[in-house]
């Protein structure tokens, strides 16, 4: 995220937000007769033909069940399949790409380590550490690994301010933790969570490190080994990729000794009427015919985004969250949750409105064309702790500009025009 | 996307937004009626949907079998604020049983089956609600306090 | 099945390959030089452009996050997502859309079950009924179930010709039966197994039935309520469908009773960091995004399906088994495995060449653009109950011919040529 | 659809079936070489595929730390049999260091990197093996006789 070194900022000037958005069959939708404006990034980014046509290629012409087929088309979807692992595994700076387990999506990554590396590793009495600022898969699925096990779920602390309690480390993690598994990036807040010092303290105590990185991978550098985690989690639909394909990064020693998830399939490398036993990595982990297509379609969206350059994708959002804070925060009755500072947080911006509620918010919005996404975000506790139980939300990606901020913030006062008399 | 600002600039970008926010339903969500808390209440809940955080605490109070007093108070969107004023100015004085035919008629207004004149005549400006048929995930904030006061009438009778 | 009925053969007389093989675009491709003959449909089954056309209008007009939002991308991509619900069980005539969960595939589905079904119903003592011509993904996850259970897991036989021993019920099938899993056509043997006879069995016992669907859906017409099944999987992409995606079916009162699979996401009704309630079925198995735009892809297979009618499908694939089965037989060399009578089986026609390797075989057919699978079929046990570890196997679907059944025998005597001298 | 099968008629239609299918493979395919059973063996290994199925079974005798005597039997493709043959027909007389050295260019071979003429020479016929390199899921045919000798000899000396 070296933002200021100068080869990159001359390389953003070719950041081009309008030959980017020529890309994205869906930006010149009409809604309500308005052109859509899309600020629901951080649910679902928005796909680009290229990603597009890689499905379309794969049905038309190499559609084939993978692995074990001597026929051309199974021998080329194999190939492009695999392909497309090295290029997740290039783009997280994997060591190997059978360190890359294709998943549904960042949910069942995370249910996968809690059920198999939780399951065999975390003892009565360990303890688990989370944030108070995660997404519900990544605290559910530890509420019941710590309730099976008779362990002990400890959350570091999020300030007034949106940011991590640093504070709070020292009293959770100990030398019975087992796990710190934390968001590197709120989708609520849009904090960014220092993962290299949580990563030290995590290892220093004999922990394990996962990090939910549904909303960073889409949006900034992250490099497995500069960061030194152990699991890493994310979504392709959050990165211009298809629905149904996720991943799961975990340090390869690790993924070797955890039991399997699910079974059958390519899974398998023996079966008797007695016994099996399990293939080697990556597919231990990749049980029944995997979704291919999609595999293929996230290599395609992963190329989209190194062409661009992440450090460019970077900062284009740092600019425009910079922006989008300054304005909104003009607006008298919004109060927008999480840091102030831009360079702390990324584009995920979410605001209360003291008259109108989120959904009548967001209703009004829509009617002129924009959409923001309003709720608990997945995340219930941390809203309530702002003493609020939904709140709307406005997230960034490569092809939004200025001028959909501004739609964004004359978009509030129409609503406070209609709702407010 | 330039000049978007000015193209959507004025105030009729909201237009169609009338169709789901009629007049009664703004004035209701902007003066709530029957928000006073009552008495040794016959029956007392809350209600509340947790994807969008909206609550309602409803208490009523019962004479022969007829709501003498009620009150309603809470928060949520202006659909489901407006509902529960609404419901709570259609319960007052009616038997439970004309309540609960009551809560029958809206729930199927809301799934957009008809419903006769008589029943819309007891509806009255109710059928604002109707608007939001063409919102499909609104149709649960309109319905909150409707679907708790009918559960706690069923509890309340079948005790 | 209905297939001598008047009616049918009408309707029959409009199922017009030549206009069926119009709408795969991948037919057309040249293999090697040849047009691509492709008889790997019992792998994966191709992709008309009425199936590829519901993904590319997904991603390019309506791409949203499901549920709860109130923007109209997220509204129409929901009302598209639960409508695929809903045709996906009219399909099986499942009672009602709930009913009908998403998973990744018939694995998935599969192990849904052996993990929290299982998990909560069967204890030690206890005995699980599968037979011996079960796909591994339907036997290893109740092998792991069984042990870990102390429970003990029964196989119904198969006799020489490759039907079910109906004798091994009686044995099989008792008071401590908690579940029979059976598959409903064998992926190696096309035999059809009487699920009906087996339901009625295990109900008798106090046993729940659940049925391997993977290889009838996609070729005959199924309905849930007239076999009186309690579980039904499948998969999307062997019935013209896109990868990743598979259906579990569940009587609605077995689903209601069963603890969620995975955590987070849509599966949530509230979270406090304390604990978590869970949402209503379907959602309750369905943890995350889901595979939004594969799930209504699925619903436009199920209508092309639907639209040539699931008894036209069977009837044409009866036809072309029978005329495969007869021409294989007139190879020499060639021993077709399972039953030889086609009205006991589906298109899934798997043999042995006394003098060639399978491989071999798949190699020299694929020079010749023919496509077969070769291989154990994921059914190591049942494929060397047959005094062997790989077959050869061919089988069909809607857009198959009797002239690419021809190819395929005369490959195989071109490979005799090649090998044999 | 129509004529497909007088088209390809004939016998010029697995053309570049020949690509892997060197007539050396198929000669070793068809008569595989050193079958026989070799009298108490120094090492003695089974090795399988359990996605193909194929099976050998390598037995050999040293002398002086070279290979004396070697029988290999077992069932699998054509690649795997004839690759089996090749490697018996190889190591007779070679010393461990040789064989070992020679497994680790037909690894090289089949991966595509490049082997020195010395390299070759020592494979001789076996470079007919490379052809492989074209059909990717077959290279574990190839290669697994020669892994499994590998891996014993591996296990031996260390013994
Ligand atoms: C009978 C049977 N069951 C289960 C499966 C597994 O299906 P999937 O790989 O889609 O999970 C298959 C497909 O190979 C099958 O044929
Ligand atoms: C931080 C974070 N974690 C996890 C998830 C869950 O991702 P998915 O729904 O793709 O499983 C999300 C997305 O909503 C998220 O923002």
């Amino acid at each position: 995220m070296s933002i200021s070194d100068p080869e990159i900022v001359t390389r953003s000037r070719r950041f081009d937000v309008d030959a980017i958005r020529a890309d994205f069959p869906i930006l010149s939708r009409k809604i309500n007769g308005q052109t859509l404006v899309y600020l629901d990034n951080a649910a679902t980014s928005q796909t680009p033909r290229q990603v597009i046509g890689a499905l379309t290629d794969y049905y038309e012409r190499m559609n084939a069940n993978v692995h074990r087929g001597v026929h051309t088309l199974s021998i080329e979807s194999t190939e492009a399949y695999e392909l497309a692992r090295t290029k997740v595994a290039t783009f997280i700076n994997a060591p190997e790409p059978e360190s890359v387990i294709w998943t549904r999506n960042t949910s069942e990554s995370l249910n996968l380590v809690a059920s198999t590396w939780g399951q065999a590793n975390v003892q009565a009495g360990d303890n688990i550490v989370i944030s108070a600022m995660e997404h519900h898969s990544n605290i559910v699925p530890w509420q019941q690994l710590a309730a099976k096990k008779n362990a002990e779920l400890r959350y570091l602390g999020v300030n007034a301010d949106g940011a991590l309690d640093l504070a709070s480390i020292d009293s959770a993690i100990d030398s019975r933790t087992k796990i710190v598994a934390v968001t590197h990036m709120s989708n609520v807040l849009g904090t960014v969570v220092p993962i290299v010092e949580l990563a030290r303290r995590a290892h220093q105590a004999g922990a394990v490190i996962l990090v939910d990185a549904a909303q960073s991978v889409p949006h900034m550098p992250v490099d497995v080994q500069a960061l030194d985690v152990d699991f890493l989690c994310f979504s392709a639909h959050k990165m211009l990729g298809p629905t149904g394909i996720g991943v799961l990064y975990g340090r390869k020693e690790l993924l070797e000794e955890m039991p399997p998830y699910m079974f059958g399939g390519d899974m398998i490398l023996e079966v008797t009427y007695e016994d099996a036993t399990w293939n080697d990595l990556p597919y231990k982990f990749e049980a029944g015919t995997p979704n291919i297509a999609d595999a293929i379609a996230t290599g395609a969206a992963v190329d989209y985004l190194t062409e661009l350059g992440m450090d460019n994708i970077w900062e284009h959002e740092q600019r425009l969250t910079a922006y989008a804070v300054n304005q909104i925060s003009k607006l008298e009755k919004v109060k927008i949750l999480g840091p102030k500072d831009p360079s702390l947080r990324g584009g995920v911006i979410s605001f209360i409105h003291e008259a109108i509620h989120p959904h009548d918010l967001g209703t009004a919005l829509d009617r002129q064309g924009i959409a923001i996404r309003t709720g608990h975000h997945c995340a219930m506790p941390l809203v309530r702790s702002f003493d609020v139980v939904a709140a709307a939300r406005a997230s960034f990606y490569i092809y939004n500009t200025e001028s959909e901020v501004d739609a964004l913030v004359n978009g509030i006062s129409e609503a406070e025009r209609y709702f407010i008399r | 996307m330039m000049g978007r600002n000015s193209e959507r600039g004025g105030t009729g970008g909201l237009g169609d937004l009338d169709d789901m926010y009629e007049a009664i339903i703004l004035d209701h969500y902007r003066s709530p009626r029957n928000t006073a808390p009552v008495d040794s209440p016959d029956v007392d809940i809350e209600v509340n949907n947790p994807f969008c955080g909206d609550e309602f605490h409803i208490q009523f109070r019962l004479e022969d079998d007829a709501i003498a007093e009620v009150g309603i108070t809470g928060r949520g969107c202006a659909i489901s604020q407006a509902s529960a004023s609404l419901l709570a100015e259609l319960v007052k004085g009616k038997s439970t049983g004309e309540v609960r035919a009551a809560v029958d008629s809206i729930r199927r207004l809301l799934k957009g089956e008809k419903i006769t004149d008589e029943e819309a005549d007891v509806l009255g400006d109710i059928e604002a609600l109707g608007g939001v048929r063409k919102f499909p995930v609104r149709i649960k904030c309109a319905l909150l306090s409707w679907v708790g006061l009918d559960d706690a009438l069923k509890e309340h009778l079948a005790r």
